[in-house]
């Protein structure tokens, strides 16, 4: 198996889940000659035909009404909006119908759709290009809401995200999307939803991170190493339902948590996680719970938003001032 | 220099006058008469348990209820002209279109008596339960038309919204997609002349409704919608059309909504006695039973068999609904996914504690 | 100053705000002749007119940019959501527009406008008139999200909401909307923004909430005080930013707390109360933060939308739980 | 029975053929000589800062850019039959119509080199910065519109969007608002055929752009956007209508994109180049060129002075542009509210903090 993206990563699966069942249909702006703006779909239509590579007419309401359609007939629909920061106007038919089809006519009909989108600050692109956006989705009843950290995560969530019976929204970590070529077996196996990954073990300090983030949690733990403090790195990976139960077995264990995300802090997931660390293990704490978040702000154009981006020496020092914590 | 580079024409169809009468000669392929009866005792139908719904809900026995008083013309028409395989996605008023499809009036009092069970429709498997957030299900017939169109079968789809859901983009989108794919759907506006308080003519400039159909490149047709046959028709041909890979249509039926537009609501408000008066003239049932006197030898005896195998019908179904009993509470997570994440099986579990703690939950009343 | 309830309030609100500025305009569906659905703009437009008083074409997503646009050339719009189950449509203006345009221009174009919309379960209605989803619009940056408790604070925050020179979400518990009437000093001052309300004293544990559970939380701190457990009541008012320091300061007090809200649970606002007391006060906490909240589920139909909604008993439990944790 | 109840026809508009040459007699009102060396000049300009912000974005001294070759004379044309007093509401291709309104070149290098500062306009402050969002600048369109003509003023609104955005309900929302409430508003749809790699065909159905007017019952045309005579007397035309109260307008502007989609695009990865040369024939420089050295003595002289003027402007701005110091990291939450909640505070400290240790932020690069 050679090395991969992340971006090859999803390309990968999405050519795996088309040849493995036929189902599988893939629409979007530009997804089909063009092979999407960032390439997740290339080749694919050349492969699989106009059918079942839809370049879709500009309207990503149209797109996720057109994918619940399709997925209540037993298709099993692929959407890709091209930026999270166009994703809101398909929120209106996740909401409403994807998370709710199967409750409301109890099980008679079901939405084995995903919606995927890029999302993430980082890469100096134009306004709205920049969006992290999850905790909307996170707090829709039914449905799932998936982020991989690597190329090989990438790969098995994303062929679970295309198995599940239920819809998923797929946010892939854009910033790094080329970040790292990755060595990882193309087995055709999903990896698990609605668990974290332990990326790393420790004993002093959980370091809970999903997408890009992970890669400045994880340089952060390398260097935490150094000064003597281990930390345990925890990839969320399925954002909601989020697995509690990974989260606090760490944190029992370490009494010590930093949670790390890039978007908005009001409102975020790590607020989600923090409110349930505090419920079900105050008295393991040693430290307040801290998060390391982007700010409630709009994420600032390209020439400041390294200043808004979670930064590895942030979460060290968080990390630091957790341990220190009396 | 200026020069025509397009030119469109939107037309109107129609077969009955108000009371009844032929307005000129019918095409040859006009419904049937066991059709156009079948149509009839539908209508009847509808009419009666609207009246009957709207009767439970002041009564404290169901919710909030829109009814559909004036229109059974406009839905009964086109589901005659649907086949079973056929799917429909409805808006909320289109009672008499899911009782033509199938669904039991038992299942309508469920769901309008705030069960969910009520959607889980025993007979047309495959069609969309009611859809409130306006205009919504104009997209979803799309991609169903579309998952239809990828097998190569040979079924249509028939979605419905009103005259206030050509507002949304979402109509926009969807007529828009259905054309440039060329989808087996065929859109039917009602045009009832009112969205809650807010006149046809508030809601575009738009002479017609039919025309938006122009903006997808598609075909469309102003229909009398309190003219079954009309309706029948129009519906019939536009779906041969659309299952024979002939592309989407648009129908918009003229119809007037004689009702409150719920029962939360008070028409009275923001429209003359007057207007509505004037459209009683136009009762489609008059219309066609008239009709069906004049052409099919409806008589006394059929009107009355058929009055009564309605009522009956209609007072086991209210029978049934009263007696049902509710979902237990964790029917609330049961549907959710398809497995239930463990995240939620606590919760779960505090539904159903709840539910035998405080079984009436009496401190919201 | 004569009784009134929430929904004559909202409405005396909107005319004092009419009579006042006449940039104030109002817009939505049904809110002309009709005065709204649930008559919060009865009788305004008799008053001011068609122009001042607007019905539109029914879409939701073209209201919010009509007040987007109004509101950039400094008008103050008050627009109208008939029921939170149909924002969604609005939501990419919102957080696209509404919420950016000041930051985006450096302060040279801004948008004044409120965004109303009754929200919340209760009342019987059909599918998609049930929502509380206040959580999406409090993780969007440049936004205010507000909502009263009770008809005297209605007035006085739709006043300040409509003051304020930024946009505000100001969402309306329609439970509550005639469930008592209030006497009020309708004296045409705005009570102030992003401060907490502390609705009573107490020594022994924090509940915070907001809208209409306030109503049960209040219910609950009577049946608590029965029992011996001086409980402090907490109303949020504005959810979105969150006045922490308010509840910090009771939590340091009482040592417990209780956070009730009728949204889902993950992905809630209680969730960041929850949060931000474990960072700030986790010395000062006897117990757990607790939240009683609605599950993370569709709000069921009518027949089973009781069994959803936080009942006193639960906040009683739960309080109590709190005060015998150890 | 069928009768027809309403008609339309959509007109396409052109007066110069490819060359230069008229194709008829121009109107008494056409455009003066002074108006179109106007628009000449700016179309120039336009080309020669799309040339160079390319360059600079290849360089690594700017961001994603998205170039508006070969549509220059659609956004002058309708921006120079614009009052100072109307507002415009811009797509993100139309850096022409910005410099005719008084956006400058340096404003426009800020903004496309990430600094939030470029839409802080010093000369039309009422105009929209950029809609990176398809189509939602049109709903902003009929709010200001709304506005003005609450206020009894005499102004009208321009906004942009390209045949990709018509696919969207923002747009047709907006059409059908404008409609109803009689709205002074310009539409302006770029036809310039593709959307990224997506055509013009594939967006809809319909045979032109100009007829999506039919469904919101307002008024169109289709003009020949490589035509500046025509591009500028079809929009003063309508902007005179929509200012004395006539209403809103559409017009769809034919017109070829004939670069990438932005620099982040490579369009040879989904259309031929065949087909791009084509279109070097139409293009709208050489042809306003060859009118004016036709009817208003343009010489030599004048274009190389013309050049070198708009050569010289353009380093000067860019110039600027690259000496032009960050923004105090604060301002990200300096402009977030007129008065930031104290609940933010701790927030914008610690941003100021993290640009004093780690100005560079230098490790997500
Ligand atoms: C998106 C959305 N907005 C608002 C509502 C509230 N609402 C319910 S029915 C209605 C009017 C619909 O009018 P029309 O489309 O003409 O259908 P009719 O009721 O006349 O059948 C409104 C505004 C809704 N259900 N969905
Ligand atoms: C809502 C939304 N969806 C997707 C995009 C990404 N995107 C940017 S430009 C573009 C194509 C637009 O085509 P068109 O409207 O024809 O304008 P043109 O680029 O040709 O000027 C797309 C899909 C976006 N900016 N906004
Ligand atoms: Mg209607
Ligand atoms: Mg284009």
């Amino acid at each position: 198996m050679s090395e991969q993206t992340l971006i090859e990563a999803v390309n990968l699966a999405l050519l795996h889940a088309m040849e493995q069942d036929e189902e599988v249909v893939l629409l979007g702006e530009d997804v089909g000659a063009n092979g999407g703006v960032f390439r997740a779909t290339d080749g694919l239509q050349q492969q699989f035909g106009p059918d079942r590579v839809m370049d879709t007419p500009l309207a990503e309401n149209m797109i996720a009404g057109l994918a619940i359609g399709m997925a209540a007939e037993g298709l099993k629909p692929v959407a890709e909006i091209q930026f999270m920061g166009f994703i809101y106007p398909a929120l209106d038919q996740i909401i409403s119908h994807a998370g709710r089809l199967r409750n409301r006519t109890r099980g008679r009909l079901s939405c084995p759709m995903v919606l995927r989108a890029p999302f993430g600050a980082g890469i100096h692109a134009p306004e709205h290009h920049s969006e992290s956006t999850e905790a909307l989705f996170a707090h829709m009843p039914g449905v799932r809401v998936v982020i991989p950290s690597s190329p090989g995560r990438a790969y098995g969530l994303l062929l679970a995200a295309i198995a599940d019976p239920d819809p998923v929204v797929f946010l892939e970590p854009k910033r790094i999307y080329r970040l790292v070529k990755e060595e990882f077996d193309a087995n055709r196996e999903p990896q698990p939803l609605d668990v974290c990954f332990t990326l790393r073990s420790g004993e002093d300090i959980t370091l809970v991170s999903w997408g890009a983030s992970v890669v400045e949690t994880g340089e952060a733990a390398t260097q935490l190493a150094k000064q003597g403090i281990s930390a345990e790195v925890i990839d969320v990976a399925t954002v909601s339902p989020i697995d509690m139960t990974t989260i606090l077995e760490s944190v029992a264990k370490t009494g010590r948590c930093v949670i790390i995300h890039e978007a908005a802090r009001s409102g975020g997931i790590g607020a989600d996680i923090a409110a349930g660390i505090g419920e079900h293990c105050l008295l393991d704490l040693l430290a307040p719970v801290i998060r390391v978040t982007g700010y409630d702000t709009i994420v600032p154009m390209a020439r400041m938003e390294h200043l808004y981006l979670p930064a590895v020496d942030q979460i060290v020092t968080a990390a630091i001032q957790t341990m220190e914590f009396e | 220099m200026r020069t025509a580079v397009a030119q469109f024409e939107i037309e109107h169809l129609g077969f009955l006058d108000p009371a009844g009468d032929l307005l000129g000669e019918l095409p040859a392929d006009i419904g049937s008469l066991e059709q156009i009866k079948r149509g009839y005792r539908l209508m009847v139908l509808t009419r009666l348990f609207d009246t009957r719904a709207v009767n439970l809900q002041r009564t404290g026995q169901m919710g909030t209820f829109p009814s559909s008083l004036g229109q059974e013309a406009v839905t009964v028409g086109f589901s005659l002209a649907m086949q079973d395989d056929d799917r429909f996605l409805p808006s909320y008023r289109e009672h008499g279109a899911q009782l033509c499809r199938g669904v039991t009036l038992l299942e309508q009092l469920l769901y309008w008596g705030g069960d969910e069970r009520g959607s889980d429709f025993q007979g047309p498997r495959k069609d969309f339960p009611l859809s409130v957030p306006i205009a919504t299900q104009c997209l979803h017939a799309t991609g169903i038309a579309t998952a239809i169109k990828l097998r190569g079968e040979q079924q249509a789809v028939v979605v419905c919204c009103g005259d206030g859901a050509t507002s949304k983009g979402d109509f926009y989108e969807a007529i828009n997609v259905a054309g440039v794919w060329n989808l087996p759907v065929l859109f039917v506006v009602t045009n009832n002349h009112w969205a809650i308080s807010v006149p046809r003519s508030a809601q575009s400039k738009a002479e017609t409704l039919a025309q938006k159909a122009i903006a997808a490149g598609i075909d469309s047709l102003q229909v009398d919608g309190n003219d079954l046959l009309a309706m029948e028709y129009a519906s019939r041909q536009a779906l041969e059309r659309a299952r024979a890979g002939g592309g989407p249509f648009l129908i918009e039926a003229l119809t007037y909504r004689m009702g409150d537009h719920t029962t939360a609501d008070d028409a009275r408000r923001y429209r003359d006695d007057e207007e509505v008066s004037k459209y009683w003239q136009q009762d489609p049932i008059p219309r066609i039973k008239a009709y069906l006197v004049a052409h099919a030898g409806w008589s006394k005896d059929d009107e009355e068999a058929l009055q009564n195998d309605c009522k009956q019908q209609l007072e086991q179904a209210v029978k049934d609904y009263l007696a049902t009993e509710p979902q237990p509470p964790e029917a609330m997570f049961d549907y959710l996914y398809a497995n239930l994440p463990e995240a939620y099986a606590t919760q779960r579990q505090q539904v159903i504690d709840k539910a035998s703690t405080n079984p009436n939950g009496a401190d919201h009343e």
